[in-house]
């Protein structure tokens, strides 16, 4: 693995798939809502990894494409994270629960 | 309201008075819309509202008479009009104006000066009423509909304003719509009064389509001047008539309706079931006085094709005028005939007005627009005079309308008597001092006079005789004798009897215009210096007249005291002339049976049509309608088989499909969001890898 | 590949393991802010100064405690009783690995098509502000309006059944 | 970026650069290689000595200036005027014993003050001290500084639920709402500065306010945005340091100590270390941003080295902390939260307009007078608005009689 390890960049980008999978591994795996935020919120950081990584090695880091990605990605994130956390506090006052088995009725 | 427009017709200068003509009838309208918006307690604001503006109706109306009178007195001819085009359609138009006329002059007075007085008594009368507001919206939609029937020039705006005065005599005449008899009684009147207006209207209808215009008066080509008067009455339309004839007899098929003539007049006394104020107004004063009106109005249509002498006097008749003579005679005696045996008070004065306006109905007829017209002035007066008295009496009476629980009533209402006595007086026409008098007299004088036939004089000099009679008889009983009632009786407030002495003054005064010596009335309506003469009285024949009919009046109220003077007979007893001539006392009772043969034969026969139609509906039409019905059942089930077996299998079997396969997909929708996640995890792989292994090199 | 990319490359993934992982969830709270933290190094590693800061500032010091904030708020902060995986953590897992191998094997397979470009760029924030509003303005503006959107959203979703008796 | 001083006198010159020609002739010993790391370890230990030190100062000044205010001596036992008090405190901190709640969370409550002291300490790294006097001169530097200051609240939340306790909880949680929503406010009247400027870099906002007209210098605080700004910064600032009037997270009469009640010894001294630090780091950022920084505040006071002028500055905004702490009462949580949300950040925004407006006026009187019309209205219009409603009764002095 090392030896086809021979860029930086594809360091980064296993990292980032890593790092993806353990996000997605505990949005799946766990049972608390938030917490599957939190997993959410960590897969959204490896893409911001990549989009940094391809941005600093890619062919034309001067047009800043792959930065903008990222920061506007954050800025987005941050919403997300603001209205789902909203979503859960909601959840759970209505459900008394941030337990996601216990949370599959469809209707309020 | 009216602009110098183009729509108006070119006028010669009509005086600044006769363009303010419209306000006469308009003011008094809105008047009414402001007060239909008054709560109940704005009974002071809706009574000053409507008399105010019958105040200002008057005062205008002064105004046009004096201007009338002023133009005859230096000997010009005045009948200035207004008229504005209202509708085009294709190359006709319909055009509507007012007319300011000595006939509409004299009108416009009387109307709402008699309205005025009616309105002040209104005022006291309907004082404990509830609806006191309503009463005065519709009195003054009433009046300025009454003055806008006045000023019309055209017979469709004369019609309109007709129409809206029966609306408002259907809303008075039921205003107790509590009362079923009250209710019935507007009803009666509305239904009754339509069929004479049907025939009004196919004679407007006729005479429009004959002549082209429905103005009466435009300076020469109107319907009813001399050049459309000469095409008229050359066509024929069948039965001997001219169409002239035909259309005034249509026309005054209308005014049979609405003035209560012998075949129509059956809702008039059934109209007393309104407040008394309303009897006076309208079933005494104006509105029945409205088909004699209309009848003067287009008197040159009646008279159309008369011959004349070589100096212009008439010198024969139409068979319309005819009708008209014979139709009024007939009345004025059959009512007349009625009144004897009534026991309501406003019951008897009101057959005496439908006797009356026959007698108005026959001057016209017989003598022309003057003699029936000064009749109905002074009638206007003195029965207005009548009524409110009776109105009075009722008022103190407690609401009693039976004239056998009252009696002793001088005692007790002494200014209602004295006024009610020269009601009754000038009513009889007593000689000399009364109003009635002389008017009823140039009615007879007139009839004597009459080339066709002598009957109709005969009628009329009966009908004066049964006249005094029961007038005689009706005082006796209410004013004579002793009190007969529950409650003791008590005189009316001031505000009701000022207007009776008002009317009484009038009673009396209103003759001075009208004596033979200077016949001030006529000469105005027919436009000839007014001279006074006491050669006058000098005319053959006139004295003879004037005694004899002195004598029938006399005759008459001598029977009557002779019958019932200072009798006071209790309320169960029978009636003295009961008692001495039984067989002679049914029939007037009865009323002549009128209703009850209408009740046999009009009504009647309408319910066997109805049965008739009935019949038809149910089993003819309903046979037909029912057999479709059962024709399209029976589709409809052949339908319903098919498509419970077909088409509703068919779809039930998708359903149930595709409600399992919904099923199977509604298990992975399981609500669980990590499920979702789980799933879009390994769609995301099975894509990658999919799309991998196809883009091997 | 220095040594110290190793380290923060460890330093994250161990953070975000450790915010999986852990039973208490403020300390998954804690543990996710190392990973940010050790991200927002990463970032410093690529020369992206500006998004490195960016990071921390919003990751740390918005996200986190956002996160922290929902926890106390909804109790978190016990343990619940029947354990903190879900009963099928194990096909969880299994996909989740699953997702990382096909990740890395589309990494490795690409090794020799990947642009390979290692001057270091020389960006200023000056240059991000001008790209800001100037090409990237429309995604800027609408970004504005999605985070105005967000936050009255996020208000709102919050204090929905606050009138509701409890 | 290396500036030279504004005057040519080549003494006032070397005692202006006085420390940075002591740091380049200490790193003249090392091997080239290791210079720039030497100088990096130099700064950095510069910074540590100084501003301990300083807090060490503060203290003793804090307590005697609030003994003044108060109308009594403060403390006067350890050395001459008690003025070895902070060396007494510091002792007694370091020997006591370091107590933990037994069902503390043992780890992170021993991070939590940690943490508030090494980031607190890492903002101080991007800002000039002086002339040429930064450790890093970064492009975006004053984002740095922010980055830095969102850290502390971790530690502050860290330290309020690692404990295990009511008071302390509720106290991390009032802090953390409290610097939350007053950080917005921080950031964006800062951020009016940077319009002006153009940079992020704190060294180049002071050289642009080192310039003078006449003998007036062009600080930032004196334009209407500026003063406008300077304020909002300031009540910001003293909101995100926790200090008195809204010290609501530490208000002893309600919560003990706040989120640093179950701290002692070396701990808790390590908490007041690292809110003194971010109280100098904040007066220091606003002391950068709006009042000029290093530069001399009249142009012939421009002999005076650079550095003094900026610990001279910073030291007055102390005592501005210091003043507003003994004469202000507390406030309440709702009166804090409405002030941050509906009056302060309000007229922040409206003075980042109003500083748009500036930017894009021109030279000229025209922009003094819309600027400074728009902000006074905006200032009474909500101040009517937000009094609207409010009553306040005759001020009642019972037990004070």
């Amino acid at each position: 693995m090392t030896s086809m390890m021979t860029t930086p960049l594809a360091g980064y980008l296993l990292v980032a798939a890593l790092l993806f999978a353990i996000g997605l591994g505990g949005a799946l795996v766990r049972r608390n809502a938030i917490l599957v935020l939190i997993g959410i919120e960590l897969m959204l950081n490896a893409a911001n990894l990549n989009l940094i990584a391809f941005w600093r090695y890619g062919p034309h880091p001067e047009a800043l494409t792959g930065m903008m990605f990222a920061i506007f990605s954050i800025a987005v994130a941050a919403a997300e994270a603001a209205v789902g956390l909203g979503l859960v506090i909601a959840i759970y006052r209505h459900t008394n629960t941030t337990e996601l088995d216990k949370i599959d009725r469809m209707k309020g | 309201m009216i602009q110098e427009s183009t729509s108006f017709v070119p006028q010669f200068a009509a005086s600044s008075i006769t363009r303010l003509l419209w306000l006469i009838p308009a003011v008094p309208i809105v008047a009414a819309g402001f007060i239909a918006l008054l709560k109940q307690p704005h009974r002071k604001l809706a009574s000053a509202l409507a008399t105010g503006s019958l105040g200002f109706s008057l005062f205008l109306s002064l105004v046009a008479f004096v201007h009338v009178v002023s133009g005859w007195a230096h000997g010009s001819v005045v009948r200035e009009t207004v008229s504005f085009t209202w509708l085009h359609f294709g190359a006709s138009r319909v055009d509507l104006g007012w007319v300011l006329d000595p006939l509409a002059a004299i009108m416009l007075v009387m109307v709402s000066f008699v309205g005025l007085l009616i309105f002040i008594y209104s005022v006291g009368y309907m004082a404990h009423d509830e609806n006191f507001t309503r009463f005065f919206c519709f009195l003054s939609l009433f009046a300025g509909a009454m003055l806008g029937v006045v000023i019309s020039n055209s017979l469709l705006l004369l019609f309109m304003c007709w129409e809206i005065v029966g609306l408002t005599s259907y809303l008075l005449i039921g205003f107790w719509y509590q009362k079923p008899s009250a209710a019935a009684a507007a009803k009666k009147a509305f239904v009754t009064t339509r069929v004479g207006d049907i025939f009004f209207f196919l004679g407007i209808v006729w005479l429009f389509s004959s002549t082209g215009t429905l103005l009466l008066y435009n300076h020469g080509v109107g319907s009813i001047e001399p050049l459309s008067l000469a095409i008229l009455s050359t066509q024929h339309a069948g039965l001997g008539l001219s169409a002239a004839g035909a259309i005034a007899l249509l026309i005054f098929a209308g005014a049979v309706g609405k003035s209560g003539q012998l075949p129509l007049h059956v809702w008039l006394p059934d109209a007393m079931e309104g407040p008394t104020p309303v009897s006076a107004l309208i079933h005494a004063a104006t509105m029945v006085a409205a088909g004699v009106y209309l009848v003067a109005r287009v008197y040159p249509l009646m008279s159309a094709g008369m011959p004349l002498t070589a100096s212009g006097d008439p010198a024969g008749t139409t068979v319309a005028l005819t009708v008209v003579t014979w139709v009024g005679a007939a009345t004025a005696v059959f009512a007349a005939l009625i009144a004897i045996a009534q026991n309501d008070i406003k019951r008897i004065l009101a057959y005496s007005t439908v006797s009356q306006l026959g007698y108005m109905m026959a001057g016209l007829g017989v003598g022309g627009v003057a003699v029936g017209m000064f009749h109905l002035i002074t009638h206007a007066f003195f029965k207005a005079l009548l009524f409110l008295g009776a109105g009075s009496v009722i008022h103190g009476c407690h609401e009693e309308q039976d004239i056998r629980r009252m009696g002793g009533l001088k005692v007790d209402m002494p200014l209602t008597f004295i006024t009610y006595t020269i009601g009754m007086l000038a009513l009889c026409g007593f000689p000399i001092f009364f109003s009635g008098f002389w008017s009823k007299d140039g009615i007879l004088e007139a009839a004597q006079h009459w080339s066709v036939a002598k009957g109709p004089f005969y009628l009329l000099v009966f009908g004066a005789l049964l006249t005094a009679f029961y007038m005689t008889r009706q005082v006796c009983y209410v004013f004579l004798g002793y009190w007969r009632g529950h409650q003791a009786a008590h005189e009316s407030p001031k505000i009701m009897t000022v207007p009776l002495a008002i009317l009484a003054f009038f009673a009396i005064a209103l003759g001075v215009i009208g004596t033979p010596a200077w016949p001030w009335f006529r000469s105005f309506l027919e436009n000839r210096a007014a001279t006074f003469s006491w050669h006058g009285f000098a005319e053959p024949g006139l004295g003879l007249l004037m005694l004899s009919s002195s004598l029938v009046v006399f005759l008459g109220l001598g029977l009557g005291w002779r019958f019932y003077g200072n009798k006071s007979p209790r309320p169960e007893e029978p009636d003295a002339l009961e008692k001495s001539v039984p067989w002679l006392w049914a029939p007037p009772r009865d009323r002549l049976y009128v209703d009850e043969f209408y009740g046999v034969t009009v009504i009647a026969f309408y319910k066997w049509w109805a049965s008739v139609a009935d019949w038809l509906d149910r089993r003819v039409w309903g046979g037909i309608v029912a057999l479709v019905a059962w024709v399209f059942a029976l589709w409809a089930q052949l339908n319903r088989l098919l498509d419970i077996n077909w088409v509703d299998g068919g779809f039930d079997k998708t359903c149930e499909e595709l409600s399992e396969g919904g099923g199977l997909l509604a298990s992975i929708e399981s609500g669980r969001v990590q499920n979702y996640l789980r799933i879009l995890a390994v769609a995301v792989v099975a894509l990658v890898v999919i799309l991998f292994w196809s883009s091997r090199p | 590949m220095t040594p110290i990319f190793y380290l923060l490359a460890a330093l994250t993934l161990a953070g975000g393991l450790a915010s999986v992982l852990l039973k208490h969830l403020v300390h998954c709270a804690l543990a996710v802010t190392v990973a940010f933290a050790g991200l927002a190094l990463l970032f410093l590693q690529l020369d992206a100064q500006f998004a490195g800061f960016a990071q921390i500032l919003v990751y740390i010091g918005a996200v986190a405690i956002l996160i922290v904030f929902a926890i106390l708020l909804t109790r978190g902060s016990d343990l619940p009783k029947g354990g903190v995986f879900s009963k099928t953590w194990f096909l969880g897992l299994i996909i989740a690995a699953a997702v990382f191998a096909v990740m890395g094997w589309a990494v490795l397979a690409s090794v020799s098509a990947i642009p390979q470009q290692n001057t270091v760029p020389s960006v200023t924030v000056h240059d991000i502000g001008s790209a800001l509003v100037g090409r990237y303005v429309l995604p800027l503006e609408i970004l504005a309006l999605l985070l105005t959107a967000a936050t009255i959203g996020a208000v709102i979703v919050a204090m929905h059944e606050k009138a509701r008796p409890r | 970026m290396i500036t030279t001083p504004g005057s040519a006198n080549p003494i006032f010159v070397n005692l202006d650069q006085i420390f940075v020609l002591l740091r380049n002739w200490l790193i003249g010993f090392l091997p080239v290689a290791l210079r720039p790391a030497g100088a990096a370890v130099l700064g950095v230990i510069a910074i540590v000595c100084v501003f301990p030190g300083l807090f060490a100062l503060t203290t003793i000044f804090e307590r005697k200036g609030l003994g003044r205010i108060q109308n009594r001596i403060g403390p006067n036992r350890v050395g001459p005027y008690g003025l070895f008090q902070p060396l007494a405190d510091g002792i007694k901190s370091l020997t006591k014993e370091d107590i933990v709640p037994l069902s503390a969370n043992a780890v992170v409550h021993f991070l939590a003050p940690l943490v508030l002291v090494v980031t607190v300490f890492m903002g101080f790294a991007v800002l000039p001290m002086g002339r040429n006097m930064v450790l890093v001169d970064m492009d975006s530097g004053l984002l740095f500084f922010f980055a830095m200051g969102a850290a502390t609240e971790l530690s502050v939340f860290m330290a309020g639920w690692s404990s295990r306790n009511k008071y302390s909880l509720l106290g991390a949680m009032r802090a953390v709402a409290q610097m939350i929503s007053y950080e917005v406010v921080l950031l964006l009247s800062s951020v009016a500065v940077v319009m002006i400027t153009g940079s992020l870099s704190l060294p180049k906002i002071v050289a642009a306010q080192d310039q003078y007209t006449g003998i007036f210098p062009h600080w930032y605080i004196f334009t209407p945005w500026g003063l406008a700004g300077f304020l909002m910064y300031a009540i910001a600032a003293t909101a995100e340091t926790n200090r008195s009037p809204f010290d609501l997270p530490e208000g002893e009469s309600e919560l003990v100590a706040g989120y640093h009640t179950e701290y002692s010894g070396f701990k808790f001294a390590l908490f007041f270390l690292g809110e003194y630090l971010a109280m100098f780091s904040i007066s220091g950022l606003g002391t950068t941003l709006f009042l000029g920084g290093w530069s001399a505040p009249l142009s012939f006071l421009q002999f005076i080295p650079s550095w003094f002028w900026f610990f001279g500055k910073v030291m007055m905004s102390i005592f501005v902390f210091i003043w507003m702490r003994g004469t202000l009462p507390r406030l309440r949580q709702d009166q804090l939260m409405n002030f941050a949300w509906k009056f302060v950040l309000p007229f922040t925004l409206l003075n980042l307009l109003v500083t748009a407006l500036w930017r894009f006026m021109g030279e000229g009187w025209q922009r003094w007078v819309v600027c400074t019309i728009i902000l006074a209205a905006a200032y009474v219009a909500m101040g009517r608005l937000g009094m609207r409603g409010q009553h306040f009764g005759r001020r009642s002095y019972r037990y004070a009689e």
